[in-house]
């Protein structure tokens, strides 16, 4: 995919770079954290997967909604969570986007139209249809992502919530992370077709795409497409990214057995931070001075959050009881 | 007053609402042209079109979901699943999701959306069509339960089902659907968590809940004439549940009786019991005593299905224990 | 189709024709029944869907299983059900083939391979690839089906049994009776591409053919193959059998609105009894006595156990709460 | 006797069952090779090979439903749902099927399948794995509920799961799983509805539920030296629950306390409380309470997860507050 067939702009180019080395720096001091036993529950990194957040999120407007995953550091920074409302929540802070309540697997930020991430494999792609169902019914143009693994496309959320989106010809995009395992259960073990853009095509006769999910300009591509044709009205679309996450399923979990080193070090070279960087450079569209300058801010940004979520103070216990009703309460 | 059936109460307040509030819409199998399996959506489509009236395919879990973002999103959805027992393949929408999301997003997203579906045993329906569940909802928190035993509730209910912004199961028993009563024309709302005291008495409470409700009134009735007077509650909405009430009337009459349809173990009527037990023990003149369907998957053939249901001998015979001990 | 290719004798043709008639007069005595109060509970008939649960039962064995749906009473009684057990089962008497407790929706006769027609659209299918995993385990060569509507096709439970009886080479025949209708909503609403054939052989790589589920012998041939298949561990297929019933979804409902008397004029023109019945008189397979001779052993049959049905005892009312646990209770 | 841990003596009762008979077969995500997120089928796999440990896509309500149907079909299927929160999508194959196979059929299918899961709050790890459920198992008729709170009874129980022939959720405290204790070697098995007096004691009873079991047995060790002789009773099953091991106690010492880290509305404790009210009210010197978890969804903080458990403090406080009443 050519950049210049895209018709971005440098500064919009060095925006994509910038929000993939936010979510890895983010992320790589979140493992640390926990590792320190500063992040007390689960953590599921995105290291690896950056570009489809960052080119998904990219092609659409903040009023539009996302509803992601177990897996959603990336998605909520993307979409434009600030690293210190991610990190503070991970770190159990009343300062976190969730107040503390949710941790990693529970980030909420509507008013950046992060809809949340989830601990259930599943929901997020029906969540994400009836977004779409909303909008199309209010005759507004806002458009819905639902984000999710190749592990969900065996459940009956994907066959149910891609066939609504179809009949109804909802404002969706559904973006399909297929990272190749789902845990440890490959996915070529999951289902006897891994071609899910096939799948959504012939199944639900969807307007499907299958990239480079490591791409980051051919994951933005095939998104201006989707979103664009969704908020015009011509209904939703399947992405089916193709990735890989190179660090293991969870932090603090074991990464041998299911996959060899080599794999995971064939797909170390095709990092998509570092290709679109050299792109960058190649195509002299930025210099290192500009990749030095942008990855300077976005270090003190990480700092910054990381020392934030480090020094908020620990949510008041009597507020784990609120919120459960309305305010009619 | 005029008299309008139970269905025709709840569509009332259903038809005024989405007439108010274009973000309502409803959603199930059936609802659209053909009015809904049990009348509840009948005449709407022609008002509201195909958007608002969704008829959908046969995937509960699926359109729960969907409803669930729907939602979370600025609409307000009306789920119909014409019989209670077809939610359960949404179970996992609805405890790990709907229940949760205003609390996880810390009251950011609210979760405006009515789930509504007919309850209990009759006709022989058989064992899956015949469930109630409730006492599920009330033992997960973040969800309403509503159980209208009259027309006049159904439609009060309704009302406030449809105005609040918290996820509301509103369940209507099969054998009330078409009974009549008096039903005002103009706007109203019955508040959550507000029992009603159907018979006010002095010698024993009776809380029944849904279909019992107007059985344990004609049981009671029989019984005045006998010189008993027998205080009969019905809860209305069982999260939030109006304990006070009860609490009120045991401190009265020192007896308690709940019946309830549906299953006793962990049901409704433990709950009411350990409650009264930890807020009105000295109230007790007789230990508090419970009435309820057979524990058992719901038999088809008449014989059996009557035999597992409180029938009115039964409740005559429960009340007569109560005032006896 | 014609029946030399498949091999059939006179007799096996003739006991097609048997069964089909069987099941019409079964379901027109129990639709009258019902219209008199004798069947307490909800009756949906198979009128017009015969060929298909005679088709599919006599490619098996009596030691393979069935698992049905609320439209179930054919299945029954072609897997070898007595009509004087499913008539005395709609009627809730004792000696119903679940004593009673079941009804039209809940037929149960594991001693015949009928292992319970459903109230609840969707799980036949899951169960059928269960019972192909227990036969799998073991080692027998018992095959397992799953009848179901095209009602259950965008379910959840459709994704999810497809997948796992392919992904694990299950013994399985999944039969989809696509009669255009789920109630009253149209398959064609519910789905964007009602090829149920093509889908199984795309999403689920599965095995799959598409037949006219009005000619016995076509359902016949795909299900002895299908069968075979499945026999010898070569994994399972799935038949889109394309039928229609021509009486409303369930008894005293109506039937007007979502369908035009056209099409129901249309359909019934496609008999899959009368249309048998001419072709066997006409390939010379039976003559008008012999077909005279099933007729009337047919009728005897249907009213001696309408008679059967209606001359025995209700359940005793202590009986409500028996068998809910095993034995060992 | 030689010590293993809770998952060690489950896993021994299962790979002993497995050696005997040879229909037993387990499903989950992660159970073959990788032996189970939390070990439960460690080293089996290579025993047993996959068709009888059975990786799965992530499909809850697919594998549940087709492992019913293998129940009814001579084989005894073992679901490993990891965390029992995920149970929630096959809620409709529990509830509507795999409960009523038996009873539908009159006896003649049966339904020997064993679902296991973790359960609880703890290790922050959110609203969607803190869940514990079985409160809603009770109310239905025909599943079988074990709650085992140590290692011995966590072989025992899970030995009578895998040989009778009822379908039975097997319910394991992730807090537990790590504890070790006694385990005999050979081959034993508890009976469900017995539930097991982990203290004589005359003063009150307190029924304790899976980790509540240990929690309050040390606090009572703890007021054992202020003189207070505190009865401790954990149901192990609760359905059935032996409800005349906890009558017989509170006949003794009059004073009943129920501790459920889950919910209380429509709880365990609620039931018990209903039943010992029923069946044990002239017994009673003090009104029956109950300690429940607070109710709300799980949330991540360690502060506010703290909170909504109940701890040391707050168990000793209930004891004295039910003695002083
Ligand atoms: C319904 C449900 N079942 C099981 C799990 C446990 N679980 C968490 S993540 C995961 C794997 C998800 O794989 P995939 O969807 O491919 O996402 P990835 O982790 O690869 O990004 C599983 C099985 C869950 N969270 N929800
Ligand atoms: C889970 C569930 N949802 C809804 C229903 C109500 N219902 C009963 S039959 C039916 C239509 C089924 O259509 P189809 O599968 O095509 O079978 P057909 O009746 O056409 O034979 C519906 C919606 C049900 N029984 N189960
Ligand atoms: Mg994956
Ligand atoms: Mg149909």
């Amino acid at each position: 995919m050519h950049s210049d067939e895209l018709g971005l702009s440098r500064e919009q180019l060095l925006s994509l770079y910038h929000m993939m080395t936010l979510i890895r720096g983010t992320e790589e001091q979140l493992a640390r954290a926990h590792q320190m036993g500063l992040v007390p529950g689960p953590c599921h990194t995105y290291v690896g997967e950056e570009a489809i957040a960052a080119g998904v999120c990219a092609a659409l407007r903040r009023d539009d909604v996302v509803f992601s995953t177990h897996r959603g550091h990336g998605h909520a920074l993307a979409k434009g969570v600030s690293p210190r409302a991610v990190a503070a929540e991970l770190f159990g802070k009343a300062t976190g986007c969730s107040q503390g309540r949710g941790g990693s697997m529970h980030l909420f930020a509507p008013e950046a139209g992060l809809m949340g991430t989830s601990g259930i494999v599943g929901p997020s792609i029906l969540q994400g249809a009836g977004a779409g169902y909303s909008f199309k019914l209010l005759g507004l143009d806002r458009v819905s992502v639902a984000f999710f693994g190749d592990g969900a496309v065996s459940n009956g959320a994907f066959h149910e919530g891609l066939n609504m989106a179809s009949i109804w010809d909802l404002p969706v995009v559904f973006v399909c992370e297929d990272n190749m395992y789902a845990t440890e259960v490959p996915f070529r073990e999951a289902t006897r077709n891994q071609n899910v853009a096939e799948r959504a095509r012939v199944s639900y006769a969807m307007n499907a795409a299958s990239v480079d999910g490591n791409d980051v300009l051919a994951v933005y591509a095939a998104s201006a497409a989707a979103v664009a044709r969704a908020r015009v009205g011509a209904g939703p679309s399947l992405i089916e990214c193709k990735t890989y996450r190179t660090r293991p399923h969870a932090e603090g979990m074991r990464d041998g057995g299911y996959r060899s080193a080599e794999e995971i070090d064939e797909w170390k070279k095709r990092d998509p931070i570092a290709n679109f960087k050299n792109r960058l450079i190649a195509n002299g569209q930025a210099d290192a001075d500009a990749i030095a300058e942008i990855d300077a801010e976005v270090q003190s940004l990480v700092q910054d959050a990381m020392e934030f979520a480090r020094s908020s103070p620990f949510p008041d216990p009597v507020s784990a009881t609120e919120y459960i009703f309305s305010a009619q309460e | 007053m005029r008299e309008i059936t139970y269905t025709e109460a709840a569509r009332e307040a259903l038809t005024e609402q989405m007439a108010l509030d274009p973000s309502i819409f409803v959603v199930g199998e059936g609802i659209g042209e053909r009015g809904g399996n049990f009348n509840t959506t009948l005449g709407l489509y022609e008002k509201y079109g195909p958007m608002r009236l969704r008829d959908t395919p046969i995937v509960e879990r699926g359109f729960v979901g969907m409803c669930t973002g729907a939602a979370m999103t600025g609409t307000r959805p009306v789920v119909d699943f014409m019989i209670v027992d077809f939610i359960l393949d949404s179970m996992g929408e609805l405890l790990n999701q709907i229940s949760k999301v205003q609390y996880m997003s810390s009251g950011r997203i609210k979760m405006p959306l009515v789930l509504r579906g007919c309850i209990g045993i009759g006709g022989a329906a058989a064992t899956h069509h015949s469930g109630s569940y409730y006492p599920i909802f009330v033992h997960i928190p973040g969800i309403r339960v509503a159980l209208p035993s009259t027309p006049f509730d159904a439609k009060g209910l309704m009302k406030t089902a449809l105005t609040g912004d918290d996820p509301v199961l509103f369940l209507e028993h099969k054998l009330l659907l078409n009974k009549r009563g008096p039903v005002p024309e103009e706007d109203y709302r019955i508040p959550f968590g507000q029992a009603a005291v159907v018979r006010a008495g002095s010698d024993a409470t009776v809380v029944a809940l849904t279909v019992m409700a107007p059985k344990a009134l004609a049981v009671c009735e029989e019984l005045a004439d006998e010189g008993f007077d027998i205080e009969v509650i019905d809860p209305r909405t069982v999260a939030p549940l109006d304990i006070d009430t009860i609490l009120e009337s045991v401190h009265k009459t020192g007896r308690l009786l709940i019946i309830d349809e549906t299953f006793g173990p962990c049901g409704i009527g433990a709950e009411i019991s350990a409650l009264v037990m930890e807020n009105g023990f000295d109230d007790l003149d007789a230990p508090i005593a419970r009435l309820n369907g057979l524990h058992t998957p719901t038999p088809y053939s008449p014989t059996l299905e009557n035999a597992v249901i409180p029938d009115q001998a039964a409740i005559t015979e429960a009340i007569r224990d109560l005032l006896a001990e």
